[in-house]
C-alpha cells in the first residue's frame, strides 16, 4: 500500500511536542488557546474513558471509545464557527464537546435511553449517525440549503458545514455520492475524514490502496491530508478549508491521519486481528502528551493550571457516573410519540392500547408481568 | 407549454397537469419548498409534471440533481434540516431503490430519533405502475415497502383533482410522505376547481356508492374498478368501490363502515397479494368486522413474479373481468 | 476458538456454532460456495458465525470485502454468475437497505429476466430482530421487505439443528435466499446430530401440538411462543405452535391443517403488524379457512414506530403475556 | 467546466480520416481488419436506425439509440477476446453485436417480448441492465471470479471483464463502489465510460466539473480519456487497458468521449434541453466517416466493397424488420415459469389459477374478455 509520501502530512507540533511550521498553513495559537486546547483534550478523553468504564460496569450498552483522536476531533470542531453545521458518525464525542453538547446526552444514546439526544438544531451538531456514510449526504444538502439562503439574502459568503467519516466509510456509495452532489453544488462543505486505520477488523488497504486524500482530485476538488494526532495542524487546516467554503471555493476533504487506540467498541476484540506492537508505536504520537509537552517546556502552563484541568475532569467524572447511574429510563408511552409529528390514527391506537394492557398489570389481578 | 398563473375557474385537465399546478401552487404558497430530481429543470421531468417550473422558479427551486437516488434524498433530508420543504421526485418506481437506505433508515426515522425536534416534512414523488407499455424496472407498485415502514406516510391521488390537492397537502404535512403517482391516469382528464375545498388527505372516499359488496382499491385501479362496478351494476349488482387515497394510514374506518353494510370485502391493487395492502386490509378489517363478514376478503392484484415483459402487462394488471371474478367468487360465499 | 473440523455424534451447541459448523460443511461440499462480509474474515464476524473459517480456507473463499453493503451483494451476483455460490454476511439488519437495490432488482429478478438461463443461488445472511440491548439500527426485522419480493426466498431458523441443516440447504437451492438469524438466541443450545437426515427447507414444523389455538411464529419468537404455550397449558389451553421456517414461500398448508383443527389462530413476531408476515397469514388463512375459523386471526407483533431505544424494547417486543393476552382474546370468541 | 487539456484525448484516425500516431497507445490495423471494423460500424448504424423506425411504427415500445457512439462501442467490442466478459447498461446494441448476440434478441426488448434475449453465458454478454449502474459491480464480482479461478488453477494471466456505463451513470454510488471494490481486489476489469455528454436532459457538468478519467485517480487506478468517435484509438486503447487487467494490473477506467446524436430514447424530446448547433459540430466528427474516408483515400477499400456492405445491410434491415413484425407475444403462462429455478406453490397455484381463468374466456360462455 502507498502510505504516501512524508511530505503530505501537514503538521505543526511534532510528537515530541516541537513547533513547526508548513507553508500552506500556519496558525497563531495564544497561550490562553493553547490552554483551552489542552482543556477540551483532557476533558474529552476522561469522558470517554469514564463511558468504557460505565459500560464495563454495566451502566451502558454500548461505547465507542475515541481514544487517540481526541486532537482529530476538538482541532477541527474548534474550527468551527457557532452557526456553523457539523454532522458526525457515533464516535465524535469530541466534536460533540466542542458543540456543547452535554456529555451525559452521548450516555444516554449508548445507555439505549435515547436514539439521539440533544436539539441538533439548538447546537448545530446533527444527531450521531449509525448507518456508515448517511451523514454525508445530509451534510451536503443542508450546506447547499446554505448557498440557497445566502442567495436569497444576496450575501457574499456563508456558513459551513462539517461531514464526519472513518476510512471505512469512505467505500460507500452514499460518501461518493456525496462528493458528486458537493461538487456538482459548489456546496460548502469539509469532509473529515478521520482515518484511523481499522473499520472494526478491516485494515485500510481493503477500503483503499492509496491515500485516502487523493480521492478528492477524483471528483475535482482539493484534498489534504494532516497528522490527526496535531491539534494544533488539525486546527489550522480545518479553519483554512472551512474558510475556503465559506468563500465560495466549494467543497474540501480533509485526511486526518490517526489511529483508534482502543477496540472499536466495547464490544470488539482487536486481538483478533490486530498487533499490540502497532498500538505500541501510536501511543508515541499520542495527541495530548505533545501539548502537555509544548505548554510545559514554552512556559505556557505550570502545574497549576494542570493540576486545575485534572481536578475539572474528576468534576466531570464524577458528574457523569452519578449522573448515568441515575439516568431514568423513558417511559413506554414515548415509543408512541415520536413517530409521526401529526396524528396517525394506528399509533394513536396502539398507544391507547398498550397504556391499557400495562394498566391491567398494575391492578391487583391474578398472573403478571 | 404551461401558463405561468394558476387558472382559477373550473378546468378540464389531466392528472398530470393538475399535479404541476398543484406544485405550482404550492411554490408560490410557500418560498421553501424545493423540487429535486432528474431531469426536472429543462425537460420538466420525463413525464413533464415539472414542466416550466425552474424556468418560473429558478435554478435554486427546481434542481437538476446528478442521477443519484440516495444522492437526492439524502441531501433533501440535509435540505430538511435547514428548514426547507424538499419534493423529490424519483424517476421510476424501479428506480427508488437505491434510495431506500436513506428513505427508511434516515427519513422514517429522524422524527422519532430527535424525539420531535427535527421533523422531515419531504414529498417523495414516484410515478409508480404499470400498463404504459414500458422496458423493465419502469411499472413497479412498491408501495407496500413504503407502507409497512412506521415514521412514512404513502398516499397516492386517482384522479387530476385529487392530485391537485393531495400533492398540496402532502407538502404542507409536517411527516415524509411518499406521494405514488398512477402513471397510467397522466392522460386522464378531469374537471377541476381549484378554489374548491380540498377533502382530508388522510381519508378515504366512497367513489360509488353500493350495498352488496366492498371493492377497494387506489391509484390506477380505481378507474379499473370503477368500470368492473359498472359492468356489475348492469347485471344488477350493487358495488360500492371505495378510494382508498391513503396506504399509511389506512384509513380502516372507512373500510369498515362499508363492510359492516355490505358483508363482503375485495381489494384490488397493481402489486404482488402475497405482503401487498390487501393482505393488511384483509387482516384488519377481518379482526374488526368478523360477524359481518359473510365472504372472505378476496385480493385481487399481481402475480407472484416480477413484473412481466410489456407484451404480457394485461394479462399481470388486474383488469375489469379479474376483478369481476373475484366480485362473483366473494358474492357466492 | 472453533476447531477445525465438524464434530461426528450429537453435542450441545449454540446456534451460533451450529451456524458455523453448517458453513464449513457447506463449504467443504462445494468448493465454489465462498463467503463474502464485513469482518467476517479474522474476526469471524461480529457475532463469530465464520469464526476460522478463513484461516481454514483462505482469503479466497471468506473474503473481507470493503465497506459497502450494495458493493457486497453486488459483486456477488457477479460471482454467482461466474459459476460461484456465494454467501453474503450483512453485519446487522439495519445495514441491509444499502443493498436493497441490487436485492430486489437483480437478485430477485435475474432469473427471471434470463427466462432461467441464469440462476442466482445466493445466500443473504442477516442477524435479525431486536433484544440484544442495542443501539439503533440493530434490531430490525425486515423479512417483510424480502417476501413481498418475487423471485427472493426467506428462512429463518430458530435453532441450532435448524440452523445447522437450514444453511446448507439454503446455499443448495438454486434460488436466492434471504437467511434471517434471530440474533438473540444466537447463544441458545441444543443437542446436534449431524447424521440425522434434515426436514425439508421449505415446510413448516408443528413443534407443540395443541387442539384449543394455532400459534404461529418464527424466529426469534419460537422460543417465546413455546414459553407462552407451556403457560397456557398450566391453565388448561392446549395451544400448538407452529415454528414457520419459511417465510417466502409461506407453508400456508400446515398452518391450514392446523387452523382446520382448532379453529383459532394467533401469529406473532417482533416486526409492526401493519402489513408483516401476521397480515398475509391472517388474509389467506382466512381464505382458505373461512369456515372453520371461530375468531378472527389475531397479530401480535411490533408496534408501527421504529424500534424504539433499548431500554424500551422489552416493551415493544412481545413477550410472553402479550403473545397471552392475544391467545385469551382469540379465544373469548 | 474543465473539458480537459487537449493532449487528454488519444486519437489515432482524425475526424478527417487521417491517421495520427499516439506514444503509448498505437495500433497495426490490417487491410481487411479495417475493412471488416467499417462493416461492423455500418451495419450497427443500420440496425440502429431500422430499430428507430420500428418503434415509430409502433412495432417496438422504445428505442434507445447509439447514434453517434458506433466506434465506442465496435471498438471496445471487438477488442474482447472470446472468453472476456462484458457487461451492457441498456444503450450497448454495437457491443451486443461484436458479441454476436442477433439484433433481433435486442429488438424483442424494446418490444416488450422479454426483459433478456440472449443466454449471457453463451455470449459472454451478460443482459442489459437498466437500473443505472447496477452492472459496475456485477462485472467487478465477475472479474474476482476469475482471479479467483486463477489462483486455483495456478495459471499466469486471465480473461478480462469489461464494464459500460454512462457519464451519468458515474455519479451512482454503485459505480463508485465498484472503483472501491474493483481496486480493492485487483478485479482485472475494465471500466468503460461513453461519455456522450448528456444524461436524458442533464449536461455533463451536472455530474462533475473534471474530465470523468480523471476519477479514477482518486481511486488509485489508472485513467484515460480516448476519442470514442475514433474506433482504432478505442480499439487500441481498450485492447491495451485488456492486456493490462490480464496481466494483473488491475483495474483501469477508459473514458470514450463521444456524442449522444439521437434523443436519449424514442420517448425523448431533446429540443427541449439542447441546441441544434452542437448536434451539428459532432455531426463533422461522425465515427463512420472517417474510417470511409481513410478507407478510400488510401485505397484500402473500393467502391464495390461499400456498395457490398450497403447490399448486406439492406438485408439485414429486411430480416429486422420482417422478424420484429412477425415475433410472437410469449404466453401469459410464461410469467410464471421464470420466478424460480425451484418449485415455489404460490408462483404454481397462481399459474393454474390463471390457466383456468383463461380458459373460461375460452369456453363458450356469456360476458368475455
Ligand atoms: C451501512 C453500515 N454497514 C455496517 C455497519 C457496521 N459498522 C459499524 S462501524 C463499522 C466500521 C466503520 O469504520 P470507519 O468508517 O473507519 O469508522 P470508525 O469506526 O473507525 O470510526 C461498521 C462496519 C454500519 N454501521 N453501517
Ligand atoms: C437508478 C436509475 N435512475 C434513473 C434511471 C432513469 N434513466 C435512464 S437512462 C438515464 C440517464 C443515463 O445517462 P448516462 O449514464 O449518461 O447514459 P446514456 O443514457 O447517456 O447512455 C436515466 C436517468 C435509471 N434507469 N436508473
Ligand atoms: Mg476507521
Ligand atoms: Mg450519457
Amino acid at each position: 500500500m502507498d502510505s504516501g509520501t512524508p511530505g503530505e502530512l501537514v503538521q505543526l507540533l511534532t510528537p515530541e511536542g516541537e513547533r513547526v511550521h508548513h507553508p500552506d498553513y500556519d496558525i497563531d495559537v495564544s497561550a490562553e488557546e493553547l490552554q483551552s486546547i489542552y482543556r477540551d483534550l483532557a476533558l474529552v478523553r476522561r469522558i470517554d474513558l469514564e463511558a468504557t468504564a460505565l459500560q464495563r460496569q454495566g451502566e451502558l450498552g454500548l461505547w465507542a471509545s475515541l481514544l487517540g483522536q481526541e486532537a482529530a476531533q476538538v482541532g477541527s470542531g474548534r474550527a468551527l464557527h457557532p452557526d456553523d453545521y457539523a454532522f458526525p458518525t457515533y464516535r465524535e464525542h469530541g466534536v460533540a464537546f466542542t458543540r456543547d453538547v452535554d456529555p451525559l446526552q452521548l450516555l444516554a444514546l449508548f445507555r439505549g435511553v435515547s436514539n439521539g439526544g440533544w436539539d441538533p438544531n439548538e447546537k448545530n451538531f446533527a444527531l450521531y449517525t449509525i448507518v456508515i456514510g448517511n451523514q454525508c449526504l445530509h451534510a451536503v444538502g443542508y450546506a447547499m440549503g446554505m448557498t440557497f439562503d445566502r442567495r436569497r439574502a444576496h450575501a457574499d459568503s456563508t456558513d459551513a458545514v462539517i461531514a464526519y467519516f472513518g476510512d471505512g466509510a469512505s467505500s460507500q456509495g452514499d460518501v461518493n455520492e456525496a462528493f458528486i452532489f458537493a461538487a456538482s453544488f459548489d456546496a460548502p462543505v469539509v469532509f473529515f475524514c478521520q482515518n484511523n486505520q481499522w473499520a472494526i477488523s478491516e485494515p485500510l488497504e481493503k477500503q483503499t490502496k492509496i491515500p485516502l486524500y487523493r480521492r478528492a482530485a477524483g471528483f475535482g476538488f482539493p484534498g489534504v491530508r494532516v497528522d490527526g494526532n496535531d491539534v494544533l495542524a488539525v486546527l489550522a487546516v480545518t479553519r483554512k478549508h472551512l474558510a475556503d467554503a465559506r468563500a465560495g471555493l466549494g467543497p474540501s476533504l480533509i485526511e486526518a491521519f490517526t489511529y483508534r487506540m482502543g477496540a472499536h467498541t466495547t464490544s470488539d476484540d482487536p486481538t483478533r486481528y490486530r498487533l499490540a506492537s502497532d498500538l505500541e508505536n501510536w501511543k508515541l504520537k499520542d495527541p495530548i502528551e505533545r501539548v502537555r509537552a509544548y505548554l510545559w517546556r514554552q512556559g505556557l502552563a505550570d502545574q497549576a493550571y494542570f493540576d486545575g484541568v485534572e481536578a475539572e475532569a474528576e468534576t466531570l467524572a464524577v458528574r457523569l457516573r452519578e449522573g448515568c447511574r441515575s439516568m431514568p429510563d423513558p417511559s413506554p408511552d414515548s415509543m408512541f410519540t415520536g413517530t409521526y409529528a401529526e396524528p396517525y390514527p394506528l399509533v394513536d391506537a396502539e398507544r391507547a392500547e398498550f397504556a391499557h394492557y400495562l394498566e391491567s398489570f398494575a391492578a391487583p389481578a391474578e398472573g403478571g408481568h | 407549454m404551461a401558463d405561468a398563473t394558476t387558472p382559477k375557474g373550473p378546468e378540464k385537465v389531466t392528472l398530470a397537469r393538475a399535479l404541476n399546478m398543484g406544485l405550482r401552487r404550492a411554490m408560490e404558497d410557500d418560498d421553501h419548498v424545493v423540487l429535486l430530481g432528474e431531469d426536472i429543470g429543462k425537460l420538466g421531468g420525463v413525464f413533464r409534471i415539472t414542466d416550466a417550473l425552474q424556468k418560473d422558479f429558478g435554478e435554486d427551486r427546481v434542481i437538476d440533481t446528478p442521477l443519484a437516488e440516495s444522492g437526492i434524498v439524502g441531501t433533501a433530508v440535509g435540505l430538511a434540516m435547514r428548514g426547507y420543504r424538499p419534493v423529490v421526485e424519483i424517476q421510476f418506481d424501479g428506480f427508488v431503490y437505491p434510495a431506500f437506505d436513506q428513505i427508511v433508515s434516515q427519513v422514517a426515522k429522524m422524527h422519532a430519533r430527535s424525539r420531535g425536534d427535527l421533523a422531515m416534512p419531504m414529498v417523495i414523488r414516484i410515478p409508480f405502475g404499470g400498463g404504459i407499455g414500458a422496458v423493465e424496472h419502469h411499472s413497479e407498485s412498491p408501495e407496500a415497502y413504503f407502507a409497512h415502514t412506521a415514521g412514512l406516510r404513502v398516499v397516492t391521488p386517482s384522479n387530476p383533482v385529487d392530485g391537485y390537492w393531495m400533492i398540496q397537502q402532502a407538502i404542507r404535512c409536517a411527516d415524509p410522505v411518499v406521494f405514488l403517482e398512477p402513471k397510467r391516469r397522466y392522460w386522464e382528464k378531469a374537471e377541476l376547481d381549484v378554489t374548491a375545498a380540498p377533502a382530508p388527505l388522510f381519508e378515504a372516499r366512497v367513489v360509488r356508492p353500493g350495498r352488496d359488496l366492498t371493492l377497494a382499491c387506489y391509484g390506477p385501479m380505481v378507474r379499473t374498478c370503477l368500470d368492473a362496478a359498472a359492468a356489475a351494476a348492469a347485471e344488477g349488482r350493487e358495488i360500492e368501490v371505495i378510494d382508498l387515497r391513503t396506504l399509511s394510514p389506512l384509513d380502516f374506518d372507512a373500510v369498515c363502515a362499508s363492510v359492516e353494510r355490505t358483508g363482503r370485502l375485495v381489494v384490488a391493487h397493481e402489486a404482488t397479494t402475497f405482503l401487498g395492502m390487501g393482505a393488511e386490509l384483509a387482516a384488519r378489517v377481518t379482526e374488526r368486522c368478523f360477524y359481518s363478514l359473510q365472504a372472505p376478503v378476496l385480493r385481487v392484484g399481481g402475480f407472484h413474479t416480477p413484473y412481466p415483459p410489456s407484451r404480457l402487462e394485461e394479462h399481470y394488471l388486474p383488469d375489469l373481468d379479474r376483478v369481476l371474478d373475484a366480485v362473483d367468487r366473494a358474492l357466492e360465499y
